[in-house]
Protein backbone atom coordinates (compact mmCIF):
# COMPACT_ATOMS: atom_id res chain seq x y z
CA UNK A 1 0.00 0.00 0.00
CA UNK A 2 1.35 3.38 -0.96
CA UNK A 3 1.72 6.06 1.69
CA UNK A 4 -1.32 8.23 2.06
CA UNK A 5 -0.83 11.70 0.66
CA UNK A 6 -2.18 14.06 3.28
CA UNK A 7 -2.84 16.70 0.64
CA UNK A 8 -5.00 14.30 -1.27
CA UNK A 9 -6.78 13.21 1.88
CA UNK A 10 -7.66 16.79 2.71
CA UNK A 11 -8.80 17.42 -0.85
CA UNK A 12 -11.14 14.43 -0.76
CA UNK A 13 -12.47 15.40 2.64
CA UNK A 14 -13.09 18.96 1.44
CA UNK A 15 -15.00 17.74 -1.62
CA UNK A 16 -17.13 15.47 0.54
CA UNK A 17 -17.72 18.29 3.01
CA UNK A 18 -18.90 20.61 0.24
CA UNK A 19 -21.29 17.88 -0.90
CA UNK A 20 -22.52 17.54 2.69
CA UNK A 21 -23.23 21.26 3.01
CA UNK A 22 -24.99 21.26 -0.32
CA UNK A 23 -27.23 18.35 0.59
CA UNK A 24 -28.02 19.43 4.12
CA UNK A 25 -28.31 23.16 3.46
CA UNK A 26 -27.98 23.86 7.14
CA UNK A 27 -25.23 25.83 8.86
CA UNK A 28 -26.04 24.66 12.34
CA UNK A 29 -22.72 24.04 14.12
CA UNK A 30 -23.59 20.48 15.15
CA UNK A 31 -24.46 19.58 11.57
CA UNK A 32 -21.22 21.12 10.32
CA UNK A 33 -19.23 19.21 12.95
CA UNK A 34 -20.95 15.94 12.07
CA UNK A 35 -20.32 16.55 8.39
CA UNK A 36 -16.65 17.35 8.91
CA UNK A 37 -16.16 14.22 11.00
CA UNK A 38 -17.99 12.03 8.51
CA UNK A 39 -16.14 13.36 5.49
CA UNK A 40 -12.73 13.04 7.13
CA UNK A 41 -13.58 9.49 8.19
CA UNK A 42 -14.78 8.50 4.71
CA UNK A 43 -11.75 10.07 3.05
CA UNK A 44 -9.46 8.24 5.47
CA UNK A 45 -11.18 4.88 4.96
CA UNK A 46 -10.95 5.22 1.18
CA UNK A 47 -7.43 6.61 1.07
CA UNK A 48 -5.82 3.33 -0.01
CA UNK A 49 -7.48 3.06 -3.38
CA UNK A 50 -6.40 5.93 -5.52
CA UNK A 51 -3.47 5.44 -7.89
CA UNK A 52 -3.27 9.15 -8.67
CA UNK A 53 -1.20 11.66 -6.82
CA UNK A 54 -2.75 15.07 -7.40
CA UNK A 55 -0.75 17.63 -9.21
CA UNK A 56 -2.16 21.00 -8.27
CA UNK A 57 -0.16 22.93 -10.85
CA UNK A 58 -2.19 21.61 -13.76
CA UNK A 59 -5.59 22.44 -12.32
CA UNK A 60 -5.71 25.94 -13.75
CA UNK A 61 -4.81 24.61 -17.19
CA UNK A 62 -7.42 21.87 -16.91
CA UNK A 63 -10.11 24.44 -16.19
CA UNK A 64 -8.95 26.41 -19.22
CA UNK A 65 -9.14 23.22 -21.30
CA UNK A 66 -12.81 22.59 -20.45
CA UNK A 67 -14.38 25.44 -22.51
CA UNK A 68 -12.48 24.25 -25.59
CA UNK A 69 -13.74 20.71 -24.99
CA UNK A 70 -17.25 22.06 -24.61
CA UNK A 71 -17.05 23.89 -27.92
CA UNK A 72 -15.94 20.66 -29.59
CA UNK A 73 -18.85 18.84 -27.90
CA UNK A 74 -21.34 21.37 -29.29
CA UNK A 75 -19.76 21.11 -32.73
CA UNK A 76 -19.89 17.32 -32.90
CA UNK A 77 -23.34 17.17 -31.32
CA UNK A 78 -24.68 19.27 -34.18
CA UNK A 79 -22.90 16.98 -36.64
CA UNK A 80 -24.34 13.80 -35.12
CA UNK A 81 -27.78 15.42 -34.99
CA UNK A 82 -27.58 16.05 -38.73
CA UNK A 83 -26.53 12.43 -39.29
CA UNK A 84 -29.41 11.01 -37.28
CA UNK A 85 -32.06 13.25 -38.81
CA UNK A 86 -30.84 12.53 -42.34
CA UNK A 87 -33.35 10.07 -43.87
CA UNK A 88 -30.58 8.14 -45.61
CA UNK A 89 -28.61 7.65 -42.36
CA UNK A 90 -25.17 8.25 -43.94
CA UNK A 91 -23.05 6.64 -41.26
CA UNK A 92 -19.96 4.54 -41.71
CA UNK A 93 -19.01 3.29 -38.25
CA UNK A 94 -15.60 1.78 -37.71
CA UNK A 95 -13.12 0.90 -35.01
CA UNK A 96 -9.97 2.99 -34.88
CA UNK A 97 -6.78 2.02 -33.10
CA UNK A 98 -5.30 5.24 -31.78
CA UNK A 99 -1.75 5.27 -30.51
CA UNK A 100 -1.10 7.78 -27.80
CA UNK A 101 2.17 9.22 -26.61
CA UNK A 102 0.76 10.29 -23.27
CA UNK A 103 2.52 8.50 -20.47
CA UNK A 104 0.76 10.06 -17.49
CA UNK A 105 -2.15 7.85 -16.47
CA UNK A 106 -4.32 10.80 -15.50
CA UNK A 107 -3.73 12.25 -18.96
CA UNK A 108 -4.84 9.01 -20.60
CA UNK A 109 -7.95 8.99 -18.43
CA UNK A 110 -8.72 12.57 -19.43
CA UNK A 111 -8.18 11.69 -23.09
CA UNK A 112 -10.47 8.67 -22.92
CA UNK A 113 -13.15 10.60 -21.08
CA UNK A 114 -12.99 13.50 -23.52
CA UNK A 115 -13.31 11.12 -26.46
CA UNK A 116 -16.30 9.42 -24.90
CA UNK A 117 -17.95 12.69 -23.91
CA UNK A 118 -17.80 13.95 -27.48
CA UNK A 119 -20.74 12.50 -29.41
CA UNK A 120 -19.70 10.47 -32.42
CA UNK A 121 -16.67 8.93 -30.78
CA UNK A 122 -16.49 6.52 -27.87
CA UNK A 123 -13.56 4.83 -26.21
CA UNK A 124 -14.08 1.10 -26.27
CA UNK A 125 -10.83 -0.13 -24.81
CA UNK A 126 -7.88 1.50 -23.10
CA UNK A 127 -4.46 -0.05 -23.07
CA UNK A 128 -1.25 1.54 -21.87
CA UNK A 129 -0.49 3.16 -25.20
CA UNK A 130 -3.41 2.27 -27.47
CA UNK A 131 -7.03 3.32 -27.39
CA UNK A 132 -9.66 1.53 -29.43
CA UNK A 133 -12.15 4.17 -30.48
CA UNK A 134 -15.48 3.50 -32.14
CA UNK A 135 -16.55 6.34 -34.42
CA UNK A 136 -19.78 7.11 -36.21
CA UNK A 137 -18.13 8.58 -39.29
CA UNK A 138 -14.93 10.22 -40.46
CA UNK A 139 -15.93 13.79 -39.71
CA UNK A 140 -16.68 13.16 -36.07
CA UNK A 141 -13.41 11.33 -35.53
CA UNK A 142 -11.29 14.07 -37.06
CA UNK A 143 -10.12 15.49 -33.74
CA UNK A 144 -8.95 12.08 -32.62
CA UNK A 145 -7.23 11.06 -35.85
CA UNK A 146 -5.44 14.34 -36.32
CA UNK A 147 -4.16 14.22 -32.76
CA UNK A 148 -5.58 17.63 -31.93
CA UNK A 149 -7.27 16.47 -28.75
CA UNK A 150 -4.16 14.66 -27.63
CA UNK A 151 -2.06 17.73 -28.32
CA UNK A 152 -4.35 19.86 -26.19
CA UNK A 153 -4.22 17.40 -23.31
CA UNK A 154 -0.44 17.11 -23.61
CA UNK A 155 -0.21 20.87 -23.31
CA UNK A 156 -2.44 20.75 -20.23
CA UNK A 157 -0.15 18.30 -18.54
CA UNK A 158 2.94 20.12 -19.68
CA UNK A 159 5.79 18.23 -21.27
CA UNK A 160 6.59 16.44 -18.05
CA UNK A 161 5.22 13.20 -19.43
CA UNK A 162 8.00 11.28 -17.80
CA UNK A 163 6.19 10.28 -14.62
CA UNK A 164 4.16 7.16 -15.35
CA UNK B 1 -36.05 35.69 -17.67
CA UNK B 2 -38.70 33.05 -18.19
CA UNK B 3 -38.44 33.41 -21.96
CA UNK B 4 -34.76 32.53 -21.75
CA UNK B 5 -35.57 29.49 -19.60
CA UNK B 6 -38.20 28.34 -22.10
CA UNK B 7 -35.75 28.71 -24.97
CA UNK B 8 -33.11 26.68 -23.16
CA UNK B 9 -35.54 23.94 -22.15
CA UNK B 10 -36.97 23.66 -25.66
CA UNK B 11 -33.49 23.45 -27.16
CA UNK B 12 -32.62 20.70 -24.67
CA UNK B 13 -35.86 18.92 -25.51
CA UNK B 14 -34.95 19.04 -29.20
CA UNK B 15 -31.67 17.24 -28.56
CA UNK B 16 -33.39 14.69 -26.33
CA UNK B 17 -35.89 13.97 -29.13
CA UNK B 18 -33.02 13.57 -31.61
CA UNK B 19 -31.30 11.15 -29.24
CA UNK B 20 -34.47 9.09 -28.85
CA UNK B 21 -34.88 8.93 -32.64
CA UNK B 22 -31.27 7.83 -32.88
CA UNK B 23 -31.74 5.11 -30.29
CA UNK B 24 -34.63 3.73 -32.34
CA UNK B 25 -33.08 4.13 -35.79
CA UNK B 26 -29.41 3.28 -35.50
CA UNK B 27 -28.41 -0.29 -36.23
CA UNK B 28 -26.30 -1.60 -33.34
CA UNK B 29 -25.10 -1.04 -29.77
CA UNK B 30 -22.01 0.93 -30.69
CA UNK B 31 -23.79 3.42 -32.91
CA UNK B 32 -26.69 3.73 -30.49
CA UNK B 33 -24.31 4.64 -27.71
CA UNK B 34 -23.35 7.72 -29.74
CA UNK B 35 -27.01 8.75 -29.82
CA UNK B 36 -27.28 8.31 -26.06
CA UNK B 37 -24.21 10.42 -25.55
CA UNK B 38 -25.91 13.36 -27.31
CA UNK B 39 -28.51 13.32 -24.57
CA UNK B 40 -25.90 13.18 -21.90
CA UNK B 41 -23.75 15.94 -23.32
CA UNK B 42 -25.94 18.69 -24.66
CA UNK B 43 -29.57 17.75 -23.99
CA UNK B 44 -29.22 17.44 -20.24
CA UNK B 45 -26.97 20.49 -20.14
CA UNK B 46 -29.44 22.81 -21.87
CA UNK B 47 -32.39 21.39 -19.95
CA UNK B 48 -30.79 21.77 -16.52
CA UNK B 49 -29.46 25.24 -17.30
CA UNK B 50 -32.99 26.20 -18.35
CA UNK B 51 -34.41 24.95 -15.06
CA UNK B 52 -31.65 26.74 -13.15
CA UNK B 53 -32.54 30.02 -14.89
CA UNK B 54 -36.18 29.45 -14.05
CA UNK B 55 -35.35 28.84 -10.40
CA UNK B 56 -33.44 32.10 -10.03
CA UNK B 57 -30.32 32.43 -7.94
CA UNK B 58 -30.22 30.36 -4.76
CA UNK B 59 -28.58 27.29 -3.30
CA UNK B 60 -30.67 25.23 -5.71
CA UNK B 61 -28.75 26.52 -8.69
CA UNK B 62 -25.56 25.28 -7.09
CA UNK B 63 -27.18 21.88 -6.55
CA UNK B 64 -28.35 21.72 -10.15
CA UNK B 65 -24.84 22.54 -11.34
CA UNK B 66 -23.51 19.79 -9.07
CA UNK B 67 -25.93 17.28 -10.61
CA UNK B 68 -24.76 18.47 -14.03
CA UNK B 69 -21.11 17.96 -13.09
CA UNK B 70 -21.98 14.53 -11.76
CA UNK B 71 -23.68 13.65 -15.06
CA UNK B 72 -20.66 14.85 -17.04
CA UNK B 73 -18.32 12.80 -14.88
CA UNK B 74 -20.29 9.58 -14.73
CA UNK B 75 -21.92 9.25 -18.13
CA UNK B 76 -18.67 8.74 -20.07
CA UNK B 77 -17.65 6.12 -17.54
CA UNK B 78 -20.93 4.24 -17.90
CA UNK B 79 -20.90 4.47 -21.69
CA UNK B 80 -17.30 3.29 -21.83
CA UNK B 81 -18.00 0.38 -19.48
CA UNK B 82 -21.00 -0.75 -21.53
CA UNK B 83 -19.24 -0.51 -24.86
CA UNK B 84 -16.15 -2.23 -23.54
CA UNK B 85 -18.27 -5.06 -22.18
CA UNK B 86 -19.98 -5.36 -25.56
CA UNK B 87 -16.64 -5.45 -27.38
CA UNK B 88 -15.12 -7.97 -25.00
CA UNK B 89 -18.19 -10.18 -25.20
CA UNK B 90 -17.42 -10.51 -28.89
CA UNK B 91 -20.03 -8.28 -30.48
CA UNK B 92 -19.03 -7.18 -33.98
CA UNK B 93 -19.67 -3.55 -34.89
CA UNK B 94 -22.21 -3.04 -37.63
CA UNK B 95 -20.84 -2.05 -41.03
CA UNK B 96 -22.47 -0.96 -44.23
CA UNK B 97 -22.72 -3.93 -46.57
CA UNK B 98 -22.04 -2.06 -49.80
CA UNK B 99 -18.45 -1.17 -48.92
CA UNK C 1 -45.40 28.28 -17.03
CA UNK C 2 -46.98 25.22 -15.44
CA UNK C 3 -48.66 24.22 -18.69
CA UNK C 4 -45.33 24.48 -20.42
CA UNK C 5 -43.70 22.25 -17.82
CA UNK C 6 -46.49 19.74 -18.19
CA UNK C 7 -45.90 19.70 -21.93
CA UNK C 8 -42.19 19.07 -21.35
CA UNK C 9 -42.98 16.30 -18.86
CA UNK C 10 -45.33 14.56 -21.28
CA UNK C 11 -42.77 14.79 -24.09
CA UNK C 12 -40.14 13.29 -21.83
CA UNK C 13 -42.52 10.46 -20.93
CA UNK C 14 -42.97 9.71 -24.65
CA UNK C 15 -39.17 9.77 -25.11
CA UNK C 16 -38.79 7.35 -22.22
CA UNK C 17 -41.22 5.16 -24.12
CA UNK C 18 -38.75 5.13 -27.02
CA UNK C 19 -35.95 4.00 -24.71
CA UNK C 20 -38.25 1.46 -23.10
CA UNK C 21 -38.89 0.03 -26.55
CA UNK C 22 -35.14 -0.48 -26.80
CA UNK C 23 -35.04 -2.13 -23.37
CA UNK C 24 -37.92 -4.45 -24.16
CA UNK C 25 -36.99 -5.19 -27.76
CA UNK C 26 -33.20 -4.85 -27.81
CA UNK C 27 -31.66 -7.68 -29.80
CA UNK C 28 -28.71 -8.02 -27.41
CA UNK C 29 -28.42 -7.54 -23.69
CA UNK C 30 -26.19 -4.52 -24.26
CA UNK C 31 -28.99 -2.68 -26.02
CA UNK C 32 -31.06 -3.17 -22.91
CA UNK C 33 -28.28 -1.82 -20.68
CA UNK C 34 -27.88 1.15 -22.99
CA UNK C 35 -31.61 1.84 -22.90
CA UNK C 36 -31.57 1.65 -19.13
CA UNK C 37 -28.73 4.17 -18.98
CA UNK C 38 -30.66 6.51 -21.26
CA UNK C 39 -33.74 6.16 -19.08
CA UNK C 40 -31.76 6.92 -15.94
CA UNK C 41 -30.40 10.14 -17.40
CA UNK C 42 -33.97 11.13 -18.29
CA UNK C 43 -34.96 10.15 -14.77
CA UNK C 44 -32.61 12.67 -13.27
CA UNK C 45 -33.91 15.43 -15.53
CA UNK C 46 -37.52 14.43 -14.90
CA UNK C 47 -37.10 14.42 -11.13
CA UNK C 48 -35.70 17.94 -11.19
CA UNK C 49 -38.50 19.06 -13.52
CA UNK C 50 -41.12 17.56 -11.21
CA UNK C 51 -39.47 19.40 -8.35
CA UNK C 52 -39.72 22.60 -10.37
CA UNK C 53 -43.43 21.99 -10.92
CA UNK C 54 -44.01 21.35 -7.21
CA UNK C 55 -41.70 24.27 -6.32
CA UNK C 56 -39.70 22.09 -3.98
CA UNK C 57 -36.58 21.69 -6.11
CA UNK C 58 -34.24 21.32 -3.13
CA UNK C 59 -35.74 18.01 -2.01
CA UNK C 60 -36.04 16.56 -5.48
CA UNK C 61 -32.45 17.35 -6.33
CA UNK C 62 -31.37 15.29 -3.34
CA UNK C 63 -33.27 12.34 -4.77
CA UNK C 64 -31.76 12.79 -8.19
CA UNK C 65 -28.24 13.08 -6.77
CA UNK C 66 -28.68 9.88 -4.78
CA UNK C 67 -30.19 8.17 -7.77
CA UNK C 68 -27.34 9.28 -10.04
CA UNK C 69 -24.68 8.05 -7.62
CA UNK C 70 -26.28 4.63 -7.18
CA UNK C 71 -26.98 4.40 -10.88
CA UNK C 72 -23.24 4.63 -11.49
CA UNK C 73 -22.63 1.70 -9.14
CA UNK C 74 -25.42 -0.32 -10.72
CA UNK C 75 -24.32 0.32 -14.29
CA UNK C 76 -20.71 -0.57 -13.53
CA UNK C 77 -21.85 -3.77 -11.78
CA UNK C 78 -23.92 -4.72 -14.82
CA UNK C 79 -21.02 -4.01 -17.18
CA UNK C 80 -18.64 -6.01 -15.00
CA UNK C 81 -21.03 -8.93 -14.90
CA UNK C 82 -21.51 -8.95 -18.66
CA UNK C 83 -17.79 -8.69 -19.24
CA UNK C 84 -17.20 -11.82 -17.19
CA UNK C 85 -20.12 -13.91 -18.37
CA UNK C 86 -20.23 -12.81 -21.99
CA UNK C 87 -23.30 -12.95 -24.17
CA UNK C 88 -26.15 -14.84 -22.57
CA UNK D 1 -54.01 18.71 -14.20
CA UNK D 2 -52.60 16.49 -11.49
CA UNK D 3 -53.69 13.33 -13.28
CA UNK D 4 -52.55 14.08 -16.78
CA UNK D 5 -48.91 13.19 -16.20
CA UNK D 6 -49.68 10.06 -14.22
CA UNK D 7 -51.35 8.26 -17.06
CA UNK D 8 -48.26 7.94 -19.32
CA UNK D 9 -46.20 6.99 -16.27
CA UNK D 10 -48.67 4.27 -15.34
CA UNK D 11 -48.70 2.99 -18.92
CA UNK D 12 -44.89 2.79 -18.85
CA UNK D 13 -45.10 1.03 -15.50
CA UNK D 14 -47.51 -1.57 -16.86
CA UNK D 15 -45.37 -2.14 -19.96
CA UNK D 16 -42.26 -2.63 -17.86
CA UNK D 17 -43.99 -5.03 -15.49
CA UNK D 18 -45.36 -7.09 -18.37
CA UNK D 19 -41.94 -7.09 -20.00
CA UNK D 20 -40.23 -8.25 -16.82
CA UNK D 21 -42.62 -11.19 -16.63
CA UNK D 22 -42.44 -12.15 -20.30
CA UNK D 23 -38.73 -11.64 -20.96
CA UNK D 24 -36.62 -14.71 -21.65
CA UNK D 25 -33.50 -14.40 -19.48
CA UNK D 26 -32.78 -13.38 -15.91
CA UNK D 27 -30.43 -10.52 -16.72
CA UNK D 28 -33.02 -8.70 -18.83
CA UNK D 29 -35.60 -9.26 -16.12
CA UNK D 30 -33.28 -7.61 -13.60
CA UNK D 31 -32.78 -4.61 -15.87
CA UNK D 32 -36.52 -4.30 -16.41
CA UNK D 33 -37.13 -4.45 -12.66
CA UNK D 34 -34.66 -1.58 -12.26
CA UNK D 35 -36.67 0.37 -14.83
CA UNK D 36 -39.85 -0.53 -13.00
CA UNK D 37 -38.79 0.80 -9.64
CA UNK D 38 -37.50 3.94 -11.31
CA UNK D 39 -40.92 4.62 -12.84
CA UNK D 40 -42.53 3.86 -9.50
CA UNK D 41 -40.27 6.39 -7.83
CA UNK D 42 -41.30 8.95 -10.45
CA UNK D 43 -44.94 8.25 -9.61
CA UNK D 44 -44.23 8.78 -5.91
CA UNK D 45 -42.34 11.96 -6.67
CA UNK D 46 -45.19 13.26 -8.77
CA UNK D 47 -47.66 12.52 -5.95
CA UNK D 48 -45.45 14.52 -3.61
CA UNK D 49 -44.26 11.61 -1.44
CA UNK D 50 -40.64 12.63 -1.64
CA UNK D 51 -39.16 10.31 0.98
CA UNK D 52 -40.90 7.25 -0.44
CA UNK D 53 -39.60 8.26 -3.86
CA UNK D 54 -36.12 8.59 -2.41
CA UNK D 55 -36.22 5.13 -0.86
CA UNK D 56 -37.65 3.63 -4.02
CA UNK D 57 -34.98 5.23 -6.21
CA UNK D 58 -32.07 4.35 -3.96
CA UNK D 59 -33.11 0.90 -2.75
CA UNK D 60 -35.29 -0.28 -5.61
CA UNK D 61 -33.43 1.02 -8.62
CA UNK D 62 -29.90 1.13 -7.24
CA UNK D 63 -29.31 -1.32 -4.46
CA UNK D 64 -31.73 -4.08 -5.47
CA UNK D 65 -30.23 -4.24 -8.97
CA UNK D 66 -26.75 -4.68 -7.53
CA UNK D 67 -27.95 -7.30 -5.05
CA UNK D 68 -29.75 -9.24 -7.79
CA UNK D 69 -26.59 -9.09 -9.88
CA UNK D 70 -24.47 -10.35 -7.00
CA UNK D 71 -26.91 -13.23 -6.65
CA UNK D 72 -26.54 -13.99 -10.35
CA UNK D 73 -22.76 -13.81 -9.97
CA UNK D 74 -22.89 -16.36 -7.20
CA UNK D 75 -25.56 -18.73 -8.43
CA UNK D 76 -26.22 -18.54 -12.13
CA UNK D 77 -25.27 -21.51 -14.25
CA UNK D 78 -24.00 -20.89 -17.77
CA UNK D 79 -27.52 -20.78 -19.10
CA UNK D 80 -29.66 -18.31 -17.20
CA UNK D 81 -32.66 -18.56 -19.49
CA UNK D 82 -36.02 -18.86 -17.85
CA UNK D 83 -38.15 -21.90 -18.45
CA UNK D 84 -41.49 -21.37 -16.91
CA UNK D 85 -44.54 -23.59 -17.00
CA UNK D 86 -47.73 -22.09 -18.39
CA UNK D 87 -49.75 -20.32 -15.70
CA UNK D 88 -52.52 -22.34 -14.09
CA UNK D 89 -56.04 -21.77 -15.33
CA UNK D 90 -57.34 -20.69 -11.92
CA UNK D 91 -54.83 -17.82 -11.78
CA UNK D 92 -55.68 -16.68 -15.30
CA UNK D 93 -59.35 -16.35 -14.41
CA UNK D 94 -59.15 -15.53 -10.70
CA UNK D 95 -56.63 -12.70 -10.75
CA UNK D 96 -58.45 -10.47 -13.25
CA UNK D 97 -61.66 -11.04 -11.26
CA UNK D 98 -59.87 -9.99 -8.09
CA UNK D 99 -58.52 -6.92 -9.87
CA UNK D 100 -61.99 -5.91 -11.01
CA UNK D 101 -63.29 -6.40 -7.48
CA UNK D 102 -60.53 -4.20 -6.06
CA UNK D 103 -61.17 -1.48 -8.63
CA UNK D 104 -64.88 -1.63 -7.79
CA UNK D 105 -64.07 -1.25 -4.11
CA UNK D 106 -61.65 1.62 -4.84
CA UNK D 107 -64.56 3.64 -6.20
CA UNK D 108 -65.83 4.16 -2.65
CA UNK D 109 -62.53 5.45 -1.33
CA UNK D 110 -62.29 9.22 -0.81
CA UNK D 111 -60.80 11.22 -3.69
CA UNK D 112 -57.07 11.80 -3.72
CA UNK D 113 -56.40 14.97 -1.71
CA UNK D 114 -60.01 15.30 -0.52
CA UNK D 115 -59.91 17.65 2.49
CA UNK D 116 -63.04 16.10 4.03
CA UNK D 117 -61.82 12.50 4.10
CA UNK D 118 -61.32 11.05 7.61
CA UNK D 119 -57.57 10.78 7.12
CA UNK D 120 -57.24 14.45 6.33
CA UNK D 121 -59.79 15.83 8.78
CA UNK D 122 -58.84 13.96 11.97
CA UNK D 123 -55.68 11.89 11.84
CA UNK D 124 -53.15 13.97 9.94
CA UNK D 125 -53.78 17.24 11.81
CA UNK D 126 -53.52 15.46 15.16
CA UNK D 127 -50.18 13.96 14.31
CA UNK D 128 -48.91 17.16 12.76
CA UNK D 129 -49.84 19.21 15.82
CA UNK D 130 -49.13 16.74 18.61
CA UNK D 131 -46.05 14.86 17.47
CA UNK D 132 -43.53 17.48 18.54
CA UNK D 133 -45.21 17.89 21.91
CA UNK D 134 -45.29 14.10 22.39
CA UNK D 135 -41.89 13.07 21.14
CA UNK D 136 -39.70 16.19 20.69
CA UNK D 137 -38.63 15.02 17.23
CA UNK D 138 -38.62 17.81 14.63
CA UNK D 139 -39.45 15.49 11.69
CA UNK D 140 -43.00 14.14 11.72
CA UNK D 141 -42.19 11.13 9.57
CA UNK D 142 -39.36 10.16 11.89
CA UNK D 143 -41.53 10.58 14.96
CA UNK D 144 -44.26 8.39 13.48
CA UNK D 145 -41.79 5.72 12.44
CA UNK D 146 -39.59 5.75 15.49
CA UNK D 147 -42.01 6.63 18.30
CA UNK D 148 -45.63 5.88 17.50
CA UNK D 149 -44.76 2.78 15.50
CA UNK D 150 -41.58 1.90 17.33
CA UNK D 151 -42.40 -1.76 17.99
CA UNK D 152 -43.32 -2.28 14.36
CA UNK D 153 -40.13 -0.60 13.21
CA UNK D 154 -38.04 -2.60 15.67
CA UNK D 155 -39.32 -5.91 14.36
CA UNK D 156 -38.82 -4.67 10.79
CA UNK D 157 -35.24 -3.84 11.67
CA UNK D 158 -34.78 -7.35 13.06
CA UNK D 159 -36.02 -8.81 9.78
CA UNK D 160 -33.71 -6.59 7.74
CA UNK D 161 -30.79 -7.37 10.01
CA UNK D 162 -31.36 -11.10 9.61
CA UNK D 163 -31.55 -10.69 5.85
CA UNK D 164 -28.33 -8.69 5.92
CA UNK D 165 -26.53 -11.38 7.90
CA UNK D 166 -27.76 -14.01 5.44
CA UNK D 167 -26.50 -11.89 2.52
CA UNK D 168 -23.09 -11.45 4.11
CA UNK D 169 -22.82 -15.17 4.82
CA UNK D 170 -23.77 -16.07 1.26
CA UNK D 171 -21.70 -13.45 -0.53
CA UNK D 172 -18.47 -13.38 1.47
CA UNK D 173 -15.38 -14.61 -0.27
CA UNK D 174 -14.28 -18.09 0.53
CA UNK D 175 -11.18 -18.06 2.70
CA UNK D 176 -8.76 -20.21 0.73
Amino acid sequence: MRPVSSQFLLLKATALFVLWIMLSGSFNWIHLLLGATASLLIAWINSGHSPFVPNFRIWGKTILFLPWLFSRIVHSTLHVTKLILNPKLPISPKLLHVKTNLRNRAAVVLLGNSITLTPGTITAEVDDSTLIVHTLDDVSSEDVRSGRLEGKIASVFGNGDTSP
Amino acid sequence: MDVLAVIFILAGLFFLVVAAIGVIRLPDVFTRSHAVSITDSLGAFLMLIGIAIHEGFSLNVLKILAVLALLYLQNPVIAHATVRAALRAGLKPWQREST
Amino acid sequence: MNTFFLFVLLTLAVLIGAYLYRVLQGPTIFDRVLGLNGISTKAIILLILIGSVHERVDMFIDISTGYALLNLVGALAVAKYLEQKGLP
Amino acid sequence: MIFSFEIPLLILLLLTAAGAILVKDLMSAILLLGCYSFFLSLVWAWLGAVDVAFVEAVVGAGLATVLFLLTLFGTAPKDSRLRRPPPPMAALIGLPLLGILLLYAAKDLPQFGDPNSPANSHISPTYLEQSFHDTHTPNVVTSVLMDYRSLDTMVETVVIFTAGIACVLLLRRKAS
